[in-house]
């Protein structure tokens, strides 16, 4: 048996370098088209695009790997997720909106086109009376204005396709909560783990280092940086994943203080595994279940946080967001209710589902939970 | 039972508070003069209208402001009166800081506590509730439930509950009307349209964890011991299983207190016109009046570290196996 | 901008008192006022700047006259109406003498000179409109001089002629000398004075005295009985006056619907159904708030708008009607020039009426930048818009984030000229942005300060070629618009420079236009120049709708609806 | 001949699991006689612990359920008895003890405490009194200084203290049946002595009938009256202690007996038992033990071997003893 591991260990290693020396040049060549970015004036990729592409290359060098060595683990515990219908229901809505907001806008009308004649348009089968003042007679001219099917879900205040703007709205919510949240569950993973396990002076320092973090009130903070720097999205995104791995950090050390002291934790120590190891391969993965439940609950919150900004003007005004068109329907609720109400529902059902995902996957890696 | 290392550890984590505190009024202090707004902006729209030149305008406001002189002297001028107890001016309410802080910070308390109060007894319930029922029927309707609150932002729903309960059906009244005696019934009332605003949203939040700290604890040995000594069902469930689900409990709803509910309780307060904390503080940062924003970030982030303190203190009570020393 | 819009209705309200006598009505109820814009800064009113602090200390302290919505002259502490000389020179105000601060001591002369001389025109106070007292002699800024002439009777002496500074002298409020004199010198006692933040000296000068005021929440003021114009009537009728403030719009609309407030002013799409509701009167008034599309003649905007016949085109291809249809739910008026309907030297434009009919057709439009070399001539006779070098044409239209009518009409204009073959970018961005990226400008390579009118060679940071954007026309004295559309003007942050405008502006300003007549010609002028020139695409003067509780009677509607609030009162 | 105090007859506990349904107790018969010691035996996954939790009614469901027999306490059928009445007789006249009391004892709640409360419930007893009883139980387990103990929490305590804190806990309403499950295996061998003479001196002091349930052979010796050798959910084997270790019918009990490592022989390897235990899924047809069983006949494989009486009080369920009546 052992001697089929050495003779993998020389083309592993191989194969290593290689992948190592592609990421290199492609770290490289984003490095220099940023430089030139900056210097040069017309812009080749705006922030936001800088971001994906930092993550779509940090997934495919460590995120595949992963994933692949861990397949029958993962094949595993989809197995026992899947029992749960409510996870699988939510996983596929999911699934469903991640596919609307990458191909949706190209069936759809452009959410942008401003149409005034159309503005204001109800869903079909609803009817809208509105009147518009005659100065010279001082009268108003009532005209009843009713849905068409062209827009299922009707216009808004600028004639602009309700459905579109949810579909394009729907890619921007989604950004904003699975980057922000990715960033901030993984720093607040890692410090929480860190300062749990290592315990002592350091786990004196980062706490304190989190509670300096976490005394910024998270929302003044967020709505204090992008009014001076002026709101962006991408912007938003770092502000809140940079502030908000707090509460996952003290949630997460609660959890590994008790774990700290089982057995399984002294014996691989017993057994000469790096700090570092035991961190990674022992302690997170115990307290998955907590950070899917974490997740699961900030996502939600952080696309409400992004709706909340955009209620108080400081929403990105370049990107029709859920929150955006919820603060613009929310002034006109008694007129044209519809505008308000289509995101309003969207947003329901989105946090629906990642909670009912949330819990098939928190059962799942529960092992005691007999699923 | 006598903690002997608890004193000690409590003034170690005071005098760190204070540290900390000091630390979050430096950087506040310096982020706010560092940013590219200034407090003439708003002047300037209107002043220069009148054919003033701008660059004079902006002089005479900065001096006004006291912020044309270079920053760490403005600091030391800060912390020295600070030190007799004077948090400075607010220019943009044209009233002392702290006088500004003291009468605003009841109505943002009252909102958070009775909000928390009715998320944590509603929402824990239905946690517990759904847990020991998992995937039943009630198990979906208490999380559908819970999940109402959280995935609709308070200021639509807030809008939606003034429409419908205050206009159409004319119960409440459609602004929280100052004038009413805090400690009164009439409070009350006009305070439950808010308090189910805010409180549904974090609702959702007390359910989930609740719900996974219960079933972590619910197949633990100690269970099954408490079913063979005879104790009735929900002496089993409410005593032995849930004092064991409190402690990541308690995290959570302390760090609750601390972030996302400033935030929801700032949008409530606009919906409904309640003149609390979170109305002056986001208005003093649009109005880029530094001193009401450093003092309100100060004092949130000492209630910040006192809650904390009393987090990690309850731990030592609600689970003896953890101590600091 | 939302404030400017807001300054006009709550100056609606403030300005006040009727001279005709009225029967004595009952006092009883307690009046609120909603509003969802911004609290106020301060009740010592002559530090602010915002519209909202002028608009809470006017309830306690009037003015030396106002004007009802004909602009006759409504006496309020001025005995009698501002004497001005025969040469335009000497200004001389007579005051009330039965006006008492609230220890009793008389409100004399001296407290207005003082205020004048001591408080505005002093280096230290850095008052934010001193230049409404500012003269140019020999290209030197010079105050007035006012003087003491008796206990009653003082004088303001010009050493050149403003036939418009009668309108500034009408408008002062004093402050008492025996409590200013405490602080005179420092900036910050006199900004933390007790008295003047809580207005404990306002005696009988103004129909209601100060309450409290909660920030962000409502200003109380409570029937002032000693009120000098309320004595024989026993004005004001309403217990207490409060102003609430709102988070949102739609909050403020709920409470009016539901009763719970007497007035609010009403957003465009609400009004049809506030109309409906039987227990609310809506009255439509004019106000002196006007939309325009400002071009960039600054050498960073598109060159071809340095040319009128350019500029007319354009506003050929707008359509005025349908942008107040669309935008404003017919709450608005075609605007030709800065000059408000009410305003008393408002004159009809027969013609160059552009975005109107006939001056509203595409095919004309596009006919007139053939002319000018920016479009060509397809065989078909049809005509393709092209920049000189015949590359499709693309302009940048920038407005302020969040002020939700000027993005409607960015929308509405990128749609119109897209039909003649103009390609729009909108961009919106924050008020503050816009400030400072572009109006704001200075010359480029130079160290010189941002301002907003740097001269001609001055250009802002970010390139733009189009602005939607509010202003306000005092239409008293519409030549305070000079500031915008003079070359000089300081706030000319597109770089309209016309000799004739300016011409005109000076000659209103100077002794000629002491008789009205001749200023009235001078304005009709100006306005049919500028409805010509097109400096701005003028697009519509808004209308707005206040809407009261049906018990509140008393009402007069117009411009300055608010005259004669403090008779009101409540059936 | 002493009275029967517990008489389980032809117990059947099923669990109904994705992978089919699990026969962890097939058929049971014993009776547990007053003030006495019986021992169940066998490898884990023979069913001892899930008979124990069947008695006490404490088989989480789903996916378990008792689906047969019947369990007589004082000729009261336990399976019949509503919830409430059963959950009276838990822990007041039937208590029971677990294999590890670091997890058996709740973490956040004192010794005294989880005894008082048990002591208040069944006897209705006043604190004060309550506490004397709790400080007289760990006395009588022979904890030192109970006072203090009785105030420090499960984790405060060594493994050998917690699980006579456990002990104390369940003789805390002196019931007439104390089943132990496997109570020294979590404890080193220096403590598990000491823990056996506390049940040994428990027998005599209470006349209290035990229900003892080990893997290991050595222990059942020293405390053991009778035995029951339990193999694949189904009894292989009962009788007295001695008459068993003696003199071992089914061949399963003899290897099990050579299994024990006898201190006085030298050997270099442990006796085992070559195979695995049956799936309670699909078990081999038959007697359970066949596929394993070198003395295995063709009739092993068809049937499953009825009980055999081989001496008074001693019956095995081979068909090795088939000439001998039932």
């Amino acid at each position: 048996m052992t001697n089929r591991l050495k003779n993998i260990k020389p083309i592993a290693q191989k194969v290593g370098d290689v992948k190592n020396s592609i990421f290199i040049t492609v770290i490289a060549l984003l490095g220099i088209t940023l430089l030139l970015d900056i210097f040069v004036v017309e812009k080749i990729f705006n922030p936001l695009t800088y971001l994906y592409i930092v993550l779509g290359i940090l997934f495919v060098r460590y995120g595949i790997p992963l994933l692949y060595t861990s397949r029958r683990l993962i094949q595993y515990y989809w197995q026992r997720a899947s029992r749960n219908k409510l996870a699988v229901g939510g996983l596929a809505f999911i699934l469903f909106l991640i596919l609307l907001a990458l191909i949706g806008p190209l069936f759809t009308a452009d959410p942008t086109a401003v149409n005034f004649e159309e503005k204001n348009l109800p869903p079909p089968g609803f009817t809208l009376e509105e009147s518009v003042y005659d100065l010279k007679t001082g009268q108003f001219i009532t005209n009843r204005i009713t849905g068409t099917t062209q827009h299922p879900l009707g216009t808004d205040d600028k004639g602009r396709d309700l459905l579109a703007m949810i579909i394009s709205g729907a890619r921007v919510s989604l950004q904003v909560g699975l980057f922000a949240t990715g960033i901030a569950i993984a720093l607040g993973t890692l410090i929480g783990v860190t300062a749990a396990y290592l315990g002592g002076k350091m786990d004196n320092v980062l706490m304190r280092f989190t509670d300096i973090m976490m005394t910024f009130p998270f929302f003044l903070l967020l709505v204090f940086i992008v009014f001076i720097f002026g709101p962006n999205l991408a912007l938003i995104v770092i502000v809140i994943g940079l502030t908000g791995w707090t509460g996952t950090a003290r949630l997460i050390r609660s959890e590994t203080l008790s774990l700290r002291t089982r057995e399984f934790i002294m014996a691989s120590k017993a057994l000469g595994a790096s700090d570092g190891r035991i961190i990674l391969s022992h302690l997170i993965p115990n307290v998955i279940s907590l950070i899917i439940v974490i997740a699961t609950l900030s996502i939600p919150g952080v696309i409400l946080a992004e709706a909340a900004l955009s209620f108080i003007g400081l929403g990105d005004p370049t990107v029709a967001s859920w929150g955006m068109i919820l603060k613009a329907g929310q002034q006109n609720l008694d007129t044209t209710w519809w505008v308000a109400v289509a995101p309003g529902i969207m947003l329901f059902l989105t946090v629906l589902a990642f909670n009912f995902l949330g819990d098939g996957l928190r059962d799942a890696f529960d092992p005691r939970s007999n699923v | 039972m006598k903690k002997t290392w608890l004193r000690d550890y409590i003034i170690k984590r005071l005098l760190l508070a204070i540290f900390i505190a000091w630390a979050v009024l430096t950087i506040t202090f310096v982020l706010v003069r560092v940013g590219p707004t200034s407090p003439a902006d708003k002047y300037l729209a209107n002043l220069t209208a009148r054919g003033q030149d701008a660059a004079q305008v902006v002089a005479a406001i900065e001096a006004r402001y006291g912020v044309d002189i270079p920053i760490y002297e403005q600091y030391i001028n800060y912390i020295v009166n600070l030190g007799r107890g004077d948090w400075g001016w607010s220019l943009s309410t044209s009233m002392p800081v702290m006088e500004l802080i003291k009468t605003h910070w009841i109505y943002s308390f009252q909102l958070i506590f009775l909000s928390s109060i009715l998320a944590a007894l509603i929402g824990i319930l239905i946690g517990i509730y759904s847990a020991v029922r998992q995937y039943s029927k009630t198990d979906y309707i208490a999380t559908f439930f819970s999940f109402i609150g959280i995935s609709i932002p308070n200021f639509w729903l807030g809008v939606m509950l003034i429409l419908l309960f205050s206009v159409k059906l004319g119960l409440f009244k459609t602004y929280y009307d100052t004038g009413i005696p805090l400690f009164s019934l009439a409070n009350l009332q006009q305070l439950i349209l808010p308090v189910i605003t805010l409180g549904t949203g974090m609702m959702a939040a007390y359910t989930r964890y609740t719900r996974s700290a219960m079933l972590d604890n619910l197949r633990k040995e100690f269970v099954r011991t408490a079913r063979a000594k005879g104790l009735p069902e929900r002496t089993v469930i409410g005593k032995h299983v849930f004092r064991n689900a409190i402690l990541p409990l308690i995290t959570i709803i302390m760090f609750d207190l601390g972030s996302i509910v400033f935030g929801g309780a700032y949008l409530t307060e606009i919906i409904f016109g309640i003149p609390g904390l979170g109305q002056i503080s986001f208005n003093a940062i649009f109005a880029d009046d530094y001193a009401v924003v450093v003092a309100v970030t100060v004092i949130s982030a000492f209630l910040i570290l006192m809650i904390n303190l009393i987090t990690d203190i309850t731990y030592t009570y609600l689970d003896p196996r953890i101590r600091y020393d | 901008m939302e404030k400017l819009k807001i300054l006009v209705l709550l100056s609606m309200i403030a300005i006040l008192i009727t001279g005709s006598c009225q029967v004595a009505q009952e006092t009883k109820g307690v009046y609120i006022s909603g509003t969802s814009a911004g609290d106020a800064e301060t009740l010592n009113w002559i530090l602010a700047a915002d519209s909202a602090s002028l608009g809470y200390v006017g309830h306690t302290l009037d003015s030396l006259a106002t004007y009802d919505n004909e602009w006759n002259i409504q006496l309020r502490c001025a005995a009698r109406d501002v004497e001005v000389s025969e040469d335009g020179l000497v200004y001389t105000v007579t005051i009330r003498d039965d006006l008492k601060w609230s220890d009793g001591s008389p409100v004399t002369a001296e407290d207005y000179v003082y205020t004048l001389k001591d408080l505005m025109f002093s280096d230290w106070l850095n008052y934010t409109y001193q230049s409404d007292w500012q003269e140019q002699v020999n290209d030197e800024t010079v105050f007035v001089t006012p003087e003491v002439v008796n206990k009653t009777t003082f004088t303001i002496t010009r050493q050149t002629v403003d036939p418009e500074f009668i309108y500034t002298v009408r408008n002062l409020t004093p402050y008492p000398k025996y409590i200013a004199t405490k602080y005179e010198g420092d900036i910050d006692a006199f900004t933390q004075a007790p008295e003047f933040n809580n207005l404990t000296y306002t005696g009988n000068l103004g129909p209601y005295k100060f309450v409290e005021w909660i920030r962000n929440d409502k200003f109380v003021v409570e029937r002032n009985p000693e009120y000098y114009l309320g004595k024989d009537i026993s004005a004001p009728y309403f217990e207490q006056y409060i102003v609430k403030l709102f988070g949102t719009p739609a909050t403020c609309h709920a409470a009016l619907e539901a009763g719970d407030i007497a007035y609010a002013g009403i957003d465009p799409p609400h009004v049809a159904k506030f109309k409906a509701i039987e227990r609310i009167n809506v009255y439509t008034v004019p106000t002196t708030g006007y939309l325009l599309l400002a071009y960039n003649l600054r050498d960073n905007g598109w060159e071809g708008l340095k040319q009128k016949e350019v500029r007319q085109a354009l506003s050929m291809a707008i359509s005025k009607e349908l942008l107040i249809e669309k935008v404003l739910f017919g709450f608005g008026e075609p605007a030709y020039s800065f000059i408000p309907k009410p305003s008393p030297w408002y004159v009809y434009i027969a013609t160059a009426k552009y975005g109107v009919e006939p001056l509203l057709d595409e095919e004309k439009a596009k006919e007139r930048l053939l002319e000018t070399g920016y479009a060509t001539q397809r065989a078909d006779g049809s005509i393709e818009v092209a920049d000189k070098e015949g590359k499709p044409l693309k302009l940048t239209l920038v407005t302020n984030s969040g002020n939700d009518i000027r993005e409607n009409v960015g929308h509405l204009v990128k749609e119109e000229l897209s039909a003649i073959g103009i390609e729009v970018e909108l961009k919106f961005v924050p008020w503050a942005t816009e400030l400072r990226k572009y109006l704001m400008n200075k010359v480029p390579g130079t160290e010189q300060e941002l301002g907003y009118n740097n001269g001609p060679r001055a250009v802002s940071e970010e390139p733009w070629d189009l602005m939607v954007m509010g202003f306000n026309t005092h239409p008293l004295s519409p030549s305070g618009q000079d500031v915008f559309y003079a070359t000089q003007g300081g706030l000319n942050f597109w770089g309209y420079s016309n000799s004739r405008v300016d011409e005109l502006f000076q000659r209103i300003k100077s002794e000629e236009a002491l008789d009205e007549g001749v200023r009235k010609q001078l304005y009709a002028e100006l306005s049919q120049l500028v409805a010509e020139e097109q400096p701005v695409n003028f697009l519509a003067f808004q209308l707005a709708n206040a809407g009261f509780q049906k018990n509140v009677k008393g009402i007069e509607p117009g411009i300055n609806m608010g005259y004669n609030y403090h008779l009101w009162y409540f059936e | 001949m002493t009275e029967t105090i517990l008489r389980i007859r032809n117990l059947r506990t099923y669990f109904f699991t994705r992978r089919g349904t699990v026969k962890a107790v097939d058929g049971i018969d014993f009776d547990l006689l007053k003030s006495k010691c019986l021992c169940l035996v066998g490898e884990s996954g023979c069913g001892k612990t899930v008979t124990a939790l069947s008695i006490l009614g404490l088989i989480d469901s789903p996916p378990g359920r008792i689906v047969g027999g019947e369990i007589y306490y004082n000729n009261l059928n336990l399976l019949e008895c509503p919830p409430d009445q059963l959950r009276r007789i838990r822990g007041k006249e039937i208590a029971m003890v677990f294999q590890d009391a670091q997890s058996a004892l709740n973490p956040v709640f004192t010794i005294g405490n989880q005894i008082v409360e048990q002591v208040k419930l069944h006897l209705g007893a006043t604190t004060r009194e309550a506490k004397e009883k709790a400080l007289s139980l760990l006395e009588e387990v022979g904890i030192p200084t109970p006072e203090k103990v009785a105030n420090y929490y499960p984790h405060q305590l060594s493994g050998g203290m917690r699980q006579r804190a456990m002990i104390a806990m369940s003789l805390s309403c002196d019931p007439q049946i104390l089943i132990a499950d496997e109570p020294t295996t979590a404890v080193d061998v220096t403590v598990k002595a000491q823990i056996l003479d506390i049940f040994n001196q428990l027998k005599n002091t209470r006349q209290m009938s035990l229900l003892f349930i080990t893997h290991d052979l050595g222990i059942v010796s020293e405390i053991g009256d009778r035995i029951l050798v339990m193999y694949g959910g189904r009894v292989a084997e009962a009788a007295t202690v001695s008459g068993l270790l003696n003199n071992p019918k089914h061949p399963y009990t003899a290897s099990l007996i050579r299994c024990l490592p006898d201190i006085t022989q030298v050997k270099d390897r442990l006796e085992t038992i070559p195979g695995t235990v049956p799936s309670l899924i699909d078990p081999p047809g038959g007697c359970l033990f066949h596929p394993r069983c070198d003395k295995a006949l063709a009739i092993c494989r068809e049937e499953t071997p009825p009980p055999f009486i081989v001496a008074e009080g001693h019956t095995v369920f081979c068909h090795l003893y088939s000439h001998l009546e039932r």
